[in-house]
């Protein structure tokens, strides 16, 4: 077993994982009766899958430079989703409440 | 930069018809102006679709296709841009006269 | 080159000024974009006269890059004579948008000139996915138009959009499979390269759906009366005289130049049918339509019939006489239909209604614009000696003198039959003075006399008929 | 069939689902999410097939820009009620596309495969590429060879612009105020800068390698409309000249180059060689300028932009 199949296995594994996750989130949102668990469910598992995915294709790029972008990346990324989720929460909640007040 | 298989050249060319085939069929049957909208576009990604599959021909893509692609989107884009705000406005004043606003039925 | 160059940025640069310009009343820009259109109409003649006396056709490579890589501009007689016909059109509907009572809108001139530098580009186009784009502009600025009548029509509008929208994008795909067999997009060099396959014969299929359809010829002429009727006349004017010949001048470029002459003379007949079809069907829908404006669209509709038909004998005969019918057909259809736009705008205006029934006793209520709308009625019927007779005379030559061409001579009597019809049911009803609809206002006759005019150059058309002649024929291309 | 076909499968099939979906959504508003979405798959198609810059163009555009246009209209538009699942509908598209890919399939493609996907074909541009002032095979095309239509493609954002302009009869003022969340507000502030960035590097970089003056122009008009819905960017009136000049800058300059190309030195938009490069830069950076601030006007412009 050479250092450069370990590294292989090993990113498989973290890709592997984040495909894992990714799977999850898709099936929570389609299962989920309610828009907030959606959310989460969406979330929470994009955030946790891209970050497996960005480990794993890091590890598997082998350069450093590719790495560091890919880490940007997911800096982007993961800020955009925290946001996104967090506006389209507040959203619902508004027009709940609008809702209510009629 | 590997270069594509054939087969694969041939598949997107045959989704590419596939896709204009598509919007053309939602444009033909639907009523709603909105998603005919989204028929014309989707007909025009088959058709840029089909210009990037026969660029990816040569190795490196062919840069006259990826060019007439790039003024395409332009074209697509304002003309999506001035048929939504068309439609909008179209809608508006229907709605206007419906209402039985101030106005004029006719000129 | 220079002057068509000349004749191209002209409009262009009025409608800039106009956009950028301080303190731009509409006032201010319509001079503008007046004196844009008249240096722009001499600068086509000059062209003219420069490509006539040189005799032969002058092609520019942008760029200075060679053949095939450039986009490449041509400047043949037939061009010349469109950019000087183009600039005229603008001309007469500018100075009856100017002066007419009814406005057209205040964003109408930079329209206008947009308009016109589109369609200059396309006349000097020799270069497949130019052309899309011109059309594209071209389909931009006319849907802009027709929306500037107002809300009401803006669903005309929209519906025109969406269908040309559909329609360039059709296009635009036949030209990526030609583009995909033969490696260039020239017009000229894929005359010379192209050769009877089925990637060829499908890509000239689409290009044929998808202009017919953005040129409202039959049977894609549906959007056609819903967009040309809601538009302010002027800019009615503009759509049914110069804006549908675009496509025409496309389809005739990829039938005659692009593809292989085999395969032209096998479509032809098919191409030649259609016009047939639409001479009648369209004839008879302007027979049948309550609407003043409805009627003259449909006539577009059925005189666009003439040119297909020539286009397709010229596609199956492949003799310069056809040419010569087919972009006769196209100028003195665009001039009397200038004019049946302008004054069937007036009378509907003067007259305050839009049925055609309001029309009686329209002879002694607005006789001039009456007199506008007969004379280039007569040259729609092609009664001698007005341009209308003029390229009638040039189609049916050749067909009379084979007996085996003669049903086609029976569909262009039975069109002039139908034509006559719609005439002349306005004309009888404007003579009838018994139940005389009496005017909303009072007549204001300079746009009524304006809207003479281009009936009365389209009848001096015959008086230029040798020259005019002389001058398509000494061209091929 | 390889193991290689296998992503472009997946990915074919997605296109064409979610195009599917897109089309015959039950709702308007699912619609056109869809639509959005397939815009992101058609992008990752194209840097599949080897165009970094369309993917980059179509990711700005049919994604971003088209869905803050279609989602903005989508506010405008009453809900509409879902529509049942019409299966006639489904069906008859099926046929229809069924019946001709097959067509196109047997009649094009089936005859001489090898000759629809052979690479037998020497483009002119490798070998203009020197003389062209760019080192980026499409910026040549786009600014050199076929600058003609790039010009006219500008005259098309022009047009399109001037007509929507009279498209607001009786638009009411939006009677409530603009809602800015103070995390939109602040993402907008971080995110902002960041795309101005990239916009000016993709502009820079367009000359030797994947960007130039579209893609830089999509990005800064996402950033502009970003700042004009949060409120942060006061309405770009039409009556100022500023507005008005940067919409027709990039025509102008073109123009002029046009002209003075053709009455001064060899030809019309015949670049002097040794200042192609230079002359290039300057017509794509207000090329930019007016792209961006036009995408902006057509995306987000309201009646308080563009009718005074």
């Amino acid at each position: 077993m050479t250092p450069g199949t370990l590294v292989d296995i090993l990113s498989w594994t973290l890709m592997a994982a984040g495909i894992c996750f990714y799977l999850t989130g898709a099936l929570g949102l389609l299962r989920f009766s309610d828009f907030y668990c959606r959310l989460h469910a969406v979330t929470k598992t994009d955030t946790l899958g891209l970050g497996f995915l960005a480990l794993g294709l890091a590890i598997a790029s082998g350069s450093l430079r590719a790495a560091c972008y890919i880490f940007l990346i997911y800096l982007i990324a993961m800020a955009s989703a925290a946001v996104n989720g967090q506006l389209l929460a507040r959203y619902k909640l508004e027009q709940e409440q609008s809702q209510d007040d009629s | 930069m590997s270069s594509l298989a054939a087969n694969s050249i041939i598949l997107y060319l045959l989704v590419a018809v596939a896709l204009v085939m598509l919007g053309l069929y939602g444009l033909l049957v639907l009523k709603d102006p909105i998603r005919r909208l989204i028929a014309i576009n989707i007909m025009g990604s088959g058709t840029f679709l089909t210009m990037i599959a026969f660029a990816r021909r040569q190795d490196p893509p062919d840069p006259i296709l990826h060019a007439l692609v790039v003024t395409g989107l332009v074209v697509a884009i304002s003309a999506t841009a001035f048929a939504l705000r068309l439609i909008l406005a179209a809608r508006e004043s229907r709605e206007a006269a419906a209402s039985g606003s101030t106005e004029t039925e006719d000129e | 080159m220079n002057d068509a160059l000349l004749s191209l940025v002209t409009p262009l640069v009025a409608a800039l000024i106009v956009l950028t310009g301080p303190a731009m009343t509409p006032r201010r820009a319509s001079v503008v974009v007046l004196l844009g259109s008249a240096l722009s109409f001499v600068a086509a003649l000059l062209a003219l006269q420069s490509v006539t006396t040189s005799g032969a056709t002058q092609t520019l490579n942008l760029g200075g890059w060679e053949d095939g890589l450039a986009i490449r501009l041509r400047l043949s007689p037939l061009s010349a004579l469109l950019l000087a016909f183009t600039a005229l059109i603008h001309l007469l509907a500018g100075l009856y948008a100017r002066f007419s009572r009814f406005t057209s809108g205040d964003d109408f001139w930079v329209l206008s000139a947009f308009l016109h530098t589109a369609l200059a580009a396309l006349w000097l186009s020799a270069d497949l996915f130019n052309l899309y784009i011109t059309l594209e502009l071209i389909g931009l600025a006319a849907v802009a138009m027709v929306a500037l009548s107002g809300p009401k029509a803006y669903q005309a509008a929209a519906d025109y959009l969406l269908l040309s929208l559909a329609a360039s994008m059709i296009y635009l795909l036949g030209v990526v499979f030609l583009y995909s067999e033969y490696h260039t997009l020239d017009v000229i060099q894929l005359g010379t390269v192209s050769a009877d396959s089925a990637r060829t014969r499908l890509a000239l299929a689409l290009i044929t759906a998808g202009l017919m359809l953005k040129g409202a010829l039959w049977p894609l002429h549906l959007w056609l009366p819903a967009a040309h009727a809601g538009a302010p006349a002027a800019v009615s004017a503009l759509l049914s005289a110069v804006v549908v010949k675009g496509p025409l001048f496309i389809l005739w470029l990829a039938w005659t130049e692009v593809a292989p002459a085999d395969l032209a003379r096998e479509v032809g007949p098919m191409v030649a049918t259609a016009g047939m079809i639409a001479l009648v069907a369209g004839g008879w829908a302007a027979m049948r339509s309550p609407y003043i404006k409805v009627l003259v669209a449909y006539s577009t509709v059925a005189q666009l019939g003439y040119a297909l038909m020539a286009l397709g004998l010229l596609m199956s005969w492949q003799i310069p006489q056809m040419h010569i019918a087919l972009w006769l057909f196209v100028i003195a259809h665009g001039l009397a239909k200038a004019s049946l736009f302008m004054a069937a705008g007036e009378m509907q205006g003067t007259l305050g209604t839009r049925r055609l029934t309001g029309l009686r006793g329209a002879t002694q209520t607005v006789p001039i614009a009456m007199f506008a709308f007969a004379v280039a009625g007569g040259s729609l019927i092609g009664l001698p000696p007005s341009g209308g007779f003029l390229a009638k005379w040039v189609l049916l030559e050749p067909i009379l003198s084979q007996p085996q061409n003669w049903p086609w001579a029976f569909g262009i009597l039975l069109g002039t039959l139908v034509s006559a019809a719609y005439i002349f049911r306005v004309v009888v009803l404007a003579f009838d003075r018994a139940t005389i609809n009496p005017p909303d206002t009072r007549p204001y006759l300079m746009g009524h006399w304006l809207a003479l005019l281009p009936a009365l150059i389209v009848w001096g058309m015959a008086l230029l008929g040798e020259q005019l002649i002389g001058l398509l024929a000494g061209g091929g291309v | 069939m390889t193991v290689e076909l296998l992503p472009d499968l997946v990915l074919c099939v997605l296109l064409l689902v979610v195009a599917w979906s897109a089309l015959f959504a039950s709702t308007r508003r699912d619609a056109m999410a869809l639509f959005v979405a397939f815009g992101m798959i058609v992008a990752l198609v194209w840097a599949r097939l080897g165009a970094p810059d369309l993917a980059l163009a179509e990711a700005a555009i049919g994604a971003g820009l088209t869905g803050v246009l279609l989602l903005r209209a989508a506010r405008k538009l009453p809900v509409s009620s879902a529509r049942r699942f019409d299966y006639r509908r489904h069906l008859g598209a099926l046929t229809f596309i069924v019946v001709a890919v097959s067509g196109f399939a047997v009649s094009i493609i089936l005859p001489s495969p090898a000759d629809i996907t052979a690479n037998n074909f020497d483009s002119p541009v490798a070998a203009a590429m020197p003389d062209s002032g760019v080192s980026h095979p499409v910026t040549a095309v786009l600014l050199n060879f076929r600058a003609w239509d790039t010009f006219l493609e500008l005259l098309v954002l022009l047009f399109a612009i001037t007509g929507l302009r009279q498209l607001f009869p009786i638009e009411k003022e939006s009677l409530e105020p603009a809602r800015t969340w103070q995390l939109l507000v602040s993402w907008t502030r971080t995110l902002v800068p960041l795309l101005l960035l990239v916009g000016a590097y993709l502009l820079w970089r367009g000359s030797s390698g994947p960007g130039g003056a579209f893609q830089a122009g999509a990005l800064l008009a996402a950033g502009c409309v970003m700042l004009r819905i949060t409120g942060m960017l006061p309405p770009l009136h039409w009556s100022l000249f500023a507005v008005r000049g940067s919409v027709c800058a990039g025509t102008l300059l073109f123009l002029c180059t046009a002209v003075l190309t053709h009455s001064l030195g060899a030809g019309w938009l015949d670049y002097p060689e040794a200042h192609a490069g230079t002359l290039i830069l300057m017509i794509e950076t207000l090329a930019t300028l007016s792209i961006a601030i036009i995408l902006t006007l057509l995306v987000a412009g309201e009646r308080k932009d563009l009718c005074s």
